[in-house]
C-alpha cells in the first residue's frame, strides 16, 4: 500500500500517473506473493507464488519499455522454470496437505538478516538516485536494438552463455541419471 | 515514474530471496528464493537500461535468464539426487560433509 | 438381529488387519501403486488391476478378479438342462451362442444322443456367427484402447450385420438360447442364408478396412510390436488358449483337433498362427480369424444338409447318471463344461472352466517393465471379457 | 496507430471497446464452430453416424444445450483436492487462449495488440498453459490425473522447442516478428519475380509448416499426441475429477486453442487474413470486413486438419512422442532454419 501511495504522490502528469498506479498495484502483488513464497508451507503454492512474482516482474517491464525481455520471461521462467520446479515437487513426493515445517529454526536469523539488509539497500538506493525520474517520453526498446548488441557488441559473452547452458544440460543430466 | 521506485521494489524482492535461502530447509524452496534473488537483479538491470537509454542493461536481464534457467536445471538435478539419496529433499538432512 | 458375536468380531478385526498390511506393504514400497480398476475404461468392465509403479514403468502387477462373480456353477444346480443356456449364454455376453454350444454338448454326450446332421451344420455357422461378432468388437476395441476412437465405430456399424443375421436366426441379438439337447429351437427362415453370404461379404471388407486403417497405421505398430511377448511355453504353462495361443505361434485348435458334435471338418479351413507372441500378432491373428470364420460361414451355408434339426428327445428330459467334459474353441479360447449328472432334472455339479481367466493370469508375468499405455495394450490384446473371467 | 475501424468509430474508447468484445468473439466463435463442424458433425461423418440433430435444425444448437447442461451441473470438488488450485486451475488454461488470440490480427485494422514481437509474444503464452494443466492434475489429488499432468507437461515442453524452430524459419523469411508484417510480406512477396499469388509461405517454409502442425497437434493434446487425456490409460488424466462448469472450461479451453493455434498457423503460413496485393487493394476498408471471414475460413481448413488426424491416428507412448520431438522435429526445424538463412542472403 505504501508503494501505492508513494506512486500516487510522483505522478506529474495524468499518463504518468496511469504507469504509477500500475507499478503500484503490481508491486504491491509481488511483495505480497513473493512473502507467500517464503511463508508457505505448501511447496506446490510456493510455486504458484513465484508464478504471479514472475508474471508481476513481466509486467513490470513492460513498464519500462522492455517487451522483448518482458516476453522472454514469461517464456523462459513461467513457461519453462516454473514447470520443471513442479516436476521437481512432483518427483520429490510434495505432500497434497503441506508440510509440518518447512522453515529452519533459525528463520529468525534468516529475518533480521532480510531486514538489515532491506534497510542498508533502501538508505543506500534512496541516498544515491534518490528523486532521479526515468524519461517521460519511455518508448519500448527495438528489438533489432537488442539483438544487435547481443550480436555485436557482446557476441563473446553470448557465446560462453550457450556454452554454460550445453554444460548445465550435460551436468544436469549426469547428476539426475539414475545408473 | 522515478526510478528508485524499481530499484525499491526490487531491493525488498531480493532481501525476501534472502531470507528465503537462509530460513528454508526445503531444497526446493532454497531455489525458488534464489530465482526471486535474480528477478530482483533483473528488475534494476532493465530499469537502469530505461534510465539511461542504453539496451546493454537488457542483453544482461537476457543473460541473467538464461544462467537461472541453467541454474534451476543443475540445482533440480542436484535436489533430485538428494531425494534419492536420502529419500527426503530437506537440507538439514545432508550433512554429510560434516563428518 | 442377534448380537455380533466375538468370533464375528475377530473375523472383522483380522479382515481389518490383512487390509492394513497389504496397504502397509504398498505404500511403504519403492515407487507408487495405482490401481486400475474395477472402474477403468480399459478393464472392460470390473477387472482390477494393481499396478505398482516407478515413474512410468511398471514394476509389479497383480489382477484382481472377482468383483462380477455371479455363481453360475452354483446357479446350474437348481436349474433343468434346459433351463441353464439361458443363464450360461451370458457368460461370455459376446459370443452368447457358442457358450451354449459346449453345455449341450456334454449332456448330448451323457445322453448318448446326436443331434441330426443339420442341426450341427446350423449349430457350426451360429457358433462362427458369435466367434466373428465377439472378435470384430475387439478389433475395434483394441483400436480404441490404442487412441484409435474410429475404428470402434466401424467395428460396431459391421457387427450389426453378424448380429443381425443371429436374431433372424434365433429371434435374439444377444442372448440368443436356442440351443436345445438334441438339436436346435428352430429351422432357419426363408432367405436367411442368402442375406448370410452377403453379411460375410460385408465382414470381409470390414477386414480389409481394418487392415488399411488400423493393423497398416506406423502408429499402432510401433504401439504394438515387440510389446507385451508372451513365448510359445510361457503361455502354454498358464494355460492359455485360443488365438492368445495361437499367436504365441502354437499350432493348437480345438475346432480341428476335437470336432466334437460339430461340422468344422466338413469345410476346408485353417488354423491361423503367428511366430511373434507379441501384442501385434495377438491383433492379426484375430483378425485372420474373422476371414476364416466368414469363408466357413460360406462353405457351410452352400452345402447345408436338408433334414430335421431336432432327434428324437423325450419331452421331459432326464440326463442319465454320468460324468462328461466337452470343450470347444470358442471366441475366446477354449470353453468347457465338466457336467455331473445324477439322474436329475438337472445337472449335479458343473464346472465351468472359460478362456480368459487363464488368459488373464498372464498378466502379472508379461507386464513386468513395461510402461503403463502398454499395460492398456497388453490387456487389449488379450481380449478378455469380465464375465468369462469372473462368471 | 490506425485508429479507424470501418470507418465507423474514431474514437479511441469505440475502438478499445470493439476490440475487446472483438477478442471474445473471437475465442468463442471459432471454438463454437470447431466443436459443432468438426467434433459434432465431421467426426460423425467419418465414423458413419449422424451426430446431434434434435436440438435445432441439424443439431446446430446442440452446443448451447451442452454449456446448458454443464453448467447446471454440480461443481465437484474431491475432498483430498487442493481447493483454491483445483478451481483455478480451468481459468488459467482458458485465460492463457484468450492471451493468444490478443495478438493475431483478423484485418488491416481488426487486431487487438499490434505486437512488435507478436509471434514470440504467441509462442510466449501458450506455454503458460502447460502450468494450468500440471497444477490442474496435480491438485485434483488423482494419480491418474497427476500422471496426466506430468505427461502433460512434459509433451507441452518438448514440443515448444520444434515449434518455435519452426517458427523461426518464418521470421527469418519475413523478416519481422509482427504478425501483420509477416501477413503484409506474404500478401506483397513474390516467388521468382512471379507475384501473381504473393508468397504464402506454406509454399516456400513447407518444412515448417509440417512440423508446426505436429507441433500444434502435441500441444493441444489431440491424438495422436493425447497422452495427457489418454482416456482408455488415464481414464481422462488431469481433467479426470473435473465436473461442471470448471470442466466446461478446460472443454472450451481445448476448442478455443485449437483455434488460437489454427489462427496462428493460418497467419504465418496462409496470408492471414489477407490475399496477395496483386489481386485488392489492402489497405481497403472492406478487408476489416473480409478479412475475418478469410482468415476464419483458413482457420477452419487447418482446424480439418487437425480434427481430421485427431480422429484418424492412434495414440503414440509418451517415450515415443519424446523420441520424435528430439530426435526427428528439432534437428529438422535446425535444417529448415539453416537452409532459410542461406536462401535468403542469397537471394
Amino acid at each position: 500500500m505504501t508503494f501505492l501511495l508513494a506512486a500516487a504522490q510522483n505522478a506529474d502528469a495524468p499518463t504518468l500517473a496511469a504507469q504509477n498506479v500500475a507499478f503500484g498495484i503490481i508491486a504491491a502483488l509481488m511483495i505480497y506473493a513473493a512473502v507467500r513464497l517464503v511463508t508457505t508451507d505448501n511447496v506446490v503454492h510456493a510455486a504458484v507464488h513465484l508464478v504471479l512474482v514472475l508474471a508481476g516482474a513481466a509486467a513490470q517491464f513492460i513498464l519500462l519499455g522492455a517487451e522483448f525481455i518482458a516476453i522472454t520471461q514469461v517464456l523462459v521462467y513461467i513457461g519453462a522454470i516454473v514447470v520443471l520446479f513442479l516436476f521437481g515437487i512432483m518427483l520429490t513426493k510434495a505432500p497434497m496437505s503441506g508440510e509440518e515445517k518447512l522453515s529452519r529454526d533459525n528463520w529468525m536469523l534468516g529475518g533480521a538478516t532480510g531486514l538489515v539488509l532491506l534497510g542498508l539497500l533502501g538508505y543506500a538506493l534512496i541516498d544515491s538516485f534518490g528523486g532521479d525520474r526515468l524519461p517521460a517520453d519511455l518508448m519500448p526498446t527495438d528489438t533489432r536494438a537488442v539483438s544487435d548488441a547481443i550480436f555485436g557488441t557482446y557476441l563473446v559473452p553470448f557465446e560462453i552463455i550457450s556454452l554454460l547452458l550445453l554444460a548445465a544440460l550435460v551436468g544436469a543430466i549426469v547428476i539426475a541419471r539414475r545408473d | 515514474m522515478l526510478l528508485n521506485q524499481f530499484l525499491l521494489l526490487a531491493a525488498v524482492l531480493f532481501c525476501i530471496g534472502v531470507y528465503g535461502v537462509i530460513s528454508r530447509r526445503n531444497g526446493v524452496m532454497v531455489l525458488m528464493s534464489i530465482e526471486l534473488i535474480l528477478n530482483s537483479v533483473n528488475l534494476n538491470l532493465v530499469a537502469f537500461s530505461a534510465m539511461t537509454g542504453a539496451v546493454s542493461g537488457q542483453v544482461f536481464a537476457l543473460f541473467v535468464i538464461a544462467v537461472a534457467a541453467a541454474e534451476v536445471g543443475v540445482g533440480l538435478a542436484i535436489v533430485l539426487a538428494i531425494f534419492r539419496t536420502y529419500r527426503s529433499v530437506d537440507l538439514d538432512q545432508v550433512d554429510l560433509m560434516k563428518g | 438381529m442377534t448380537a455380533v458375536t466375538d468370533r464375528q468380531k475377530l473375523a472383522y478385526a483380522n479382515a481389518q488387519a490383512a487390509d492394513g498390511r497389504v496397504n502397509l506393504e504398498f505404500e511403504t514400497d519403492e515407487g507408487m501403486t495405482l490401481n486400475m480398476g474395477p472402474q477403468h475404461p480399459a478393464t472392460h468392465g470390473t477387472l482390477r488391476i494393481i499396478v505398482k509403479l516407478d515413474g512410468e514403468q511398471v514394476i509389479s502387477c497383480e489382477p484382481v478378479m472377482g468383483y462380477m462373480h455371479r455363481g453360475y456353477e452354483k446357479l446350474t444346480e437348481v436349474r433343468t438342462y434346459p433351463q441353464v443356456t439361458t443363464l450360461i449364454n451370458r457368460i461370455d455376453w459376446l459370443g452368447s451362442f457358442a457358450n451354449e454350444v459346449p453345455f449341450i454338448l456334454a449332456a448330448e454326450k451323457l445322453m448318448e444322443i446326436e443331434a441330426p446332421p443339420r442341426a450341427q451344420w446350423i449349430r457350426t455357422i451360429l457358433f462362427e456367427m458369435s466367434r466373428i461378432a465377439n472378435i470384430s468388437l475387439f478389433v475395434g476395441d483394441m483400436a480404441l484402447h490404442i487412441g484409435a476412437m474410429t475404428a470402434a465405430f466401424y467395428a460396431f456399424r459391421d457387427r450389426e450385420f453378424v448380429l443381425n443375421q443371429i436374431e433372424g436366426a434365433t429371434g435374439g441379438r444377444f442372448h440368443p438360447n436356442f440351443d436345445r439337447i438334441g438339436g436346435l429351437k428352430d429351422d432357419l427362415p426363408k432367405g436367411w442364408l442368402a442375406d448370410t453370404k452377403a453379411a460375410m461379404a460385408r465382414i470381409r471388407d470390414f477386414c480389409d478396412e481394418m487392415e488399411t486403417l488400423v493393423e497398416g497405421n506406423e502408429i499402432f505398430q510401433a504401439r504394438t510390436r515387440g510389446i507385451g511377448v508372451i513365448p510359445a511355453d510361457i503361455a502354454l504353462q498358464y494355460g492359455m488358449s485360443g488365438a492368445n495361443l495361437r499367436a504365441s505361434g502354437v499350432d493348437w485348435d480345438l475346432r480341428r483337433d476335437e470336432p466334437v458334435g460339430l461340422a468344422w471338418n466338413e469345410v476346408d479351413w485353417k488354423v491361423i498362427t503367428h511366430p511373434d507372441g507379441d501384442s501385434f500378432a495377438r491383433f492379426w491373428v484375430r483378425l485372420q480369424e474373422i476371414r476364416e470364420a466368414t469363408s466357413i460361414i460360406d462353405q457351410l451355408c452352400d452345402g447345408l444338409p436338408a433334414g430335421p434339426i431336432m432327434a428324437k428327445v423325450p419331452r421331459i428330459i432326464k440326463v442319465p447318471e454320468g460324468e462328461a467334459w466337452v470343450a470347444t474353441e470358442n471366441p475366446l479360447g477354449e470353453m468347457g463344461y465338466y457336467v455331473v449328472s445324477k439322474g436329475d432334472l438337472g445337472p449335479f455339479r458343473v464346472k465351468i472352466r472359460t478362456a480368459s481367466f487363464n488368459n488373464v493370469a498372464v498378466v502379472p508375468w508379461v507386464c513386468r517393465g513395461v510402461y503403463v499405455p502398454d499395460v492398456v495394450t497388453i490387456l487389449a490384446s488379450l481380449y478378455f471379457i469380465l464375465g468369462d473371467i469372473d462368471r | 496507430m490506425s485508429g479507424m475501424v470501418l470507418g465507423l468509430f474514431e474514437n479511441y474508447w469505440q475502438v478499445s471497446i470493439l476490440r475487446s468484445v472483438g477478442v471474445l468473439a473471437a475465442v468463442l466463435l471459432p471454438a463454437g464452430t470447431f466443436v459443432y463442424v468438426f467434433l459434432f458433425k465431421m467426426v460423425s461423418f467419418m465414423q458413419s453416424r449422424l451426430g446431434p440433430m434434435e436440438a435445432g435444425p441439424f443439431g446446430s444448437m446442440q452446443l448451447l444445450a451442452e454449456v446448458g447442461k454443464f453448467i447446471q451441473k454440480e461443481d465437484i470438488v474431491p475432498e483430498q483436492a487442493d481447493r483454491k488450485l483445483f478451481k483455478a486451475a480451468p481459468y488459467l488454461v482458458v485465460g492463457t487462449v484468450l492471451l493468444v488470440y490478443l495478438a493475431v490480427p483478423f484485418g488491416p485494422d481488426m487486431w487487438f495488440a499490434n505486437l512488435e514481437g507478436g509471434v514470440f509474444y504467441i509462442l510466449a503464452v501458450s506455454s503458460i498453459s502447460s502450468l494450468g494443466v500440471l497444477l490442474a492434475g496435480w491438485s485434483s489429488a488423482n494419480k491418474y490425473a497427476l500422471i496426466g499432468g506430468l505427461r502433460a507437461a512434459g509433451q507441452l515442453i518438448a514440443y515448444e522447442l520444434p515449434m518455435v524452430l519452426a517458427v523461426v524459419g518464418v521470421v527469418i523469411q519475413a523478416g519481422t516478428m509482427n504478425l501483420s508484417g509477416i501477413v503484409a510480406a506474404q500478401a506483397n512477396g513474390e516467388i521468382f519475380g512471379f507475384s501473381g499469388i504473393g508468397n504464402p509461405y506454406f509454399i516456400t517454409q513447407f518444412v515448417a509448416l509440417g512440423i508446426f502442425l505436429i507441433a500444434v497437434q502435441a500441444e493441444l493434446g489431440q491424438t495422436p499426441f493425447d497422452m495427457p487425456i489418454a482416456e482408455s490409460e488415464l481414464v481422462t488424466g488431469y481433467i479426470t475429477e473435473y465436473s461442471g462448469l470448471r470442466f466446461l472450461l478446460f472443454f472450451i479451453g481445448e476448442f478455443a486453442s485449437a483455434g488460437a493455434f489454427a489462427a496462428v498457423a493460418a497467419t504465418l503460413f496462409m496470408g492471414g487474413w489477407a490475399v496477395p496485393t496483386a489481386w485488392a487493394d489492402l489497405d481497403s476498408n472492406w478487408f476489416n470486413l473480409i478479412g475475418p471471414l478469410l482468415m476464419l475460413t483458413k482457420m477452419m481448413l487447418i482446424g480439418g486438419l487437425i480434427f481430421f488426424v485427431r480422429f484418424t491416428f492412434p495414440r503414440f507412448r509418451e517415450d515415443q512422442l519424446q523420441k520424435l520431438a528430439w530426435t526427428v522435429l528439432i534437428p529438422i526445424a535446425l535444417v529448415n532454419i539453416l537452409a532459410t538463412t542461406i536462401l535468403k542472403v542469397a537471394f
